[in-house]
């Protein structure tokens, strides 16, 4: 059991120049109301560990615009102009990495491995800088894990422990995310009893959350 | 017929049934128009769905469904959401029947360029890079040249997106299959000659006797 | 949609020899029905890869009792007398794996990955043989990816094309053992329509399930 | 109060509200039992669940739903159920606060030696390997002695489970912290003399000044 806090407060937990990610593909299945709130907040120097940078003022689009990102690891910023005029300006440094990549390094990180083993980016700019190595004859690049100080995920649902639902293809990066980082917090569209979500359909264990958003004010 | 309906129609024959399939945003995305009739195919978004439909109705998109272009989709009974993690371990485990991408440029080996132009367009490679490395089947879909320049060279200028070799390279103009011993013209649009294709390609052409006429279904 | 097929078709497509994955844990979750068919079939010189080997006339331990399987890659085997007299008279060879490891190189196996960075088994027997890398200052051994030849599993539901749901703890191996062979086989309590099972309880595609074996005689 | 119940008793004083963890099979199992009042502790099982309760009644077991023992259980509301990789994401990656687990071994180093006695036992390790080097605190429940010979020792002579120290070791004699100094005696059982402590342990204990009395809650 635990109490919700305010996307206010949630912001508030959110240190200037942290490393942070925040699920989402293309602003569908983003914490929007944390989002919001950073804003307000006026946080900076954020490293933003995303997909993307969705587009001008949607999702994590959000915090590029507003000035509260100083350096972005994504596999993709090219729906996202404000993205790329601020990294020829060097307001922002872009480390770009392939999205199944991207996905298992946070995997990882959050599992305690220490990395992985792909082909993905061999002999590419992508491996630029990584270790190689053979298992059964193949080469595959050493991807390390990674981590962060606070990841911020959306639910659909979520139950008073903090066990999360997702919806459809919201659920991208939010369940490897929660699990990925010292702090997590999420929001839900909806708050449900215990009890009202299956232990087969639950996709995140509330173990993993560590501070819950309050229900949205629908009515 | 315009090229891009040539190039998705030809592509679409590549289909096999009961089978997975990524296709890429823009031209990629026409295949699903043309599929041979008969043909059980799975689409799989890489936001994280397979068996996604056609946009819904106004006023009934769901915000938590889009493609991975961001554009709402609907769903279709049997569909299946996941994770970012699991729709990539779909994708570099060999489960991807087939993927069709854009190019920006396909050099002698067959290997892809398509994720940057240095100095000038920096989008990321998104899903491009485990998509060459995974999938069983590779079909880039492009224009034969751009702006009169070939995109099929004897070199990469521009970087890489996998050393892999794609499987096929399907144009308005051509049906082109990367082999060990260089790229082979299958095939030729309907009226193109076989002279014009290698007039606009930018390495040699292998040029067998049955150089067919390209299929483009019904 | 496919068609079903019989618990002796499914075993007649797993050859004398070959890799199997078997999912279950202490016999909870395993294909009973198909495992029942391969002891009638007779099946020989398996390698079985299995958290456990459950006990004597449960689950795979079925398949050890049968003498159907000539190695063993578990991570344990305490709870089978038969399977440690075997290994003892060296009718058995047992290759032991720490769970996480097991799971993660079968996960990894899967993913198409090469394998994982580990600190679990480090400067123990189980770390025997395995070259070992530093990342960020750490010590990893690099565990390879497992596939097999075929995978058994079991699940509550199906639907017409495959799609899998699990219940509670049956769930264990499956859905990484569904990913990681080049012939899958399901088999599942009930089949029901297509349309049926929400797209976000599914725990496993249909597209991976090459074949599904008819539902049980329940009335 | 036999010994198994004084070892679990202690073992539960450890528990911290709101946290996870992970009782091993045999006598950790009991510490359950304990849990004092007013905490909540979620109990994990690596076969794959979160919030498993009791057996519950005649006839109403699940086939579907065991502990790692192979057991029957109950799920408690809020319950979660996952697969195997996931269940040791958790106890890898940190997220499990604290794991309690049986002992055949604990050397000066405060490392383990729980999965195998060569040439007479090998069922194999499990989860303990992944536990022991993946819990956040690490406690060890088992008999000070076996057959009248020290579990406490200078050396293992059994293979290790972990080269990482456990956190701590409860016995029916004491409460042993390993630190950087060395194995501390941190509290003995009651009516039990520090050099009895010492006496049945293979190796050196640092004794501190204030050796406490093993806390066994109500």
């Amino acid at each position: 059991m635990r109490s919700a806090i305010t996307p206010a407060a949630a912001a508030n937990l959110v240190p200037d120049g942290a490393t942070v990610m925040v699920g989402g593909f293309m602003g569908v299945g983003s914490p929007h109301r944390i989002i919001k709130a950073l804003v307000v907040r006026g946080v900076r120097n954020l490293t933003l560990i995303a997909n993307d940078t969705a587009r001008p003022g949607v999702g994590v689009g959000k915090l590029i615009d507003a000035g509260c990102v100083s350096r972005v690891i994504a596999s993709h910023i090219g729906t996202n102009p404000e993205t790329q005029r601020r990294m020829l300006s060097a307001e922002i440094e872009v480390e770009l990495v392939p999205q199944g990549t991207l996905a298992e390094r946070i995997r990882a990180g959050g599992a305690g491995l220490g990395g992985v083993l792909t082909a993905t980016g061999l002999g590419t700019m992508a491996g630029e800088g990584r270790m190689v190595v053979q298992v059964d004859g193949r080469d595959f690049l050493i991807e390390p894990a990674l981590k962060a100080d606070i990841a911020l995920v959306a639910a659909r649902s979520a139950d008073y422990i903090g066990n999360l639902v997702y919806s459809l293809t919201a659920r991208n990066f939010n369940p490897l995310m929660a699990m990925a980082a010292t702090t997590t917090i999420a929001e839900a569209n909806e708050v449900v009893p215990l009890g009202v979500l299956s232990p087969d359909m639950i996709h995140t264990p509330g173990v993993l959350i560590d501070y819950l958003v309050e229900r949205p004010q629908l009515i | 017929m315009d090229s891009k309906e040539l190039i998705a129609r030809r592509v679409a024959q590549e289909l096999r049934n009961n089978t997975l399939v990524n296709l890429g945003i823009g031209l990629p995305t026409l295949v699903a128009n043309y599929v041979p009739p008969g043909l059980e195919v799975y689409f799989q978004s890489e936001n994280g769905i397979i068996g996604f439909g056609a946009r819904p109705p106004e006023g009934m998109e769901d915000v938590h469904l889009t493609d991975a272009g961001g554009a709402f989709v609907s769903a279709r009974p049997g569909a299946v959401a996941f994770d970012s993690a699991t729709s990539f371990a779909l994708i570099r485990g060999g489960h991807l029947d087939m993927t069709v991408l854009g190019g920006l440029q396909v050099d002698r080996h067959g290997r892809l360029a398509n994720w940057m132009v240095p100095g000038h367009l920096v989008p990321g490679m998104g899903g491009a890079m485990d998509l060459v490395s995974g999938a069983r089947r590779v079909i880039v879909a492009m224009n034969h040249t751009q702006k009169g320049q070939p995109k099929i060279v004897d070199e990469l200028t521009l970087p890489a997106t996998s050393l892999r070799p794609v499987t096929l390279i399907v144009t308005e103009m051509a049906v082109i299959e990367p082999t060990e011993t260089g790229l082979v013209l299958r095939e030729t649009a309907p009226s193109v000659m076989v002279e014009a294709v290698c007039a606009a390609t930018g390495t040699i052409l292998v040029v067998p006797n049955d150089v067919g006429v390209m299929s483009v279904g019904n």
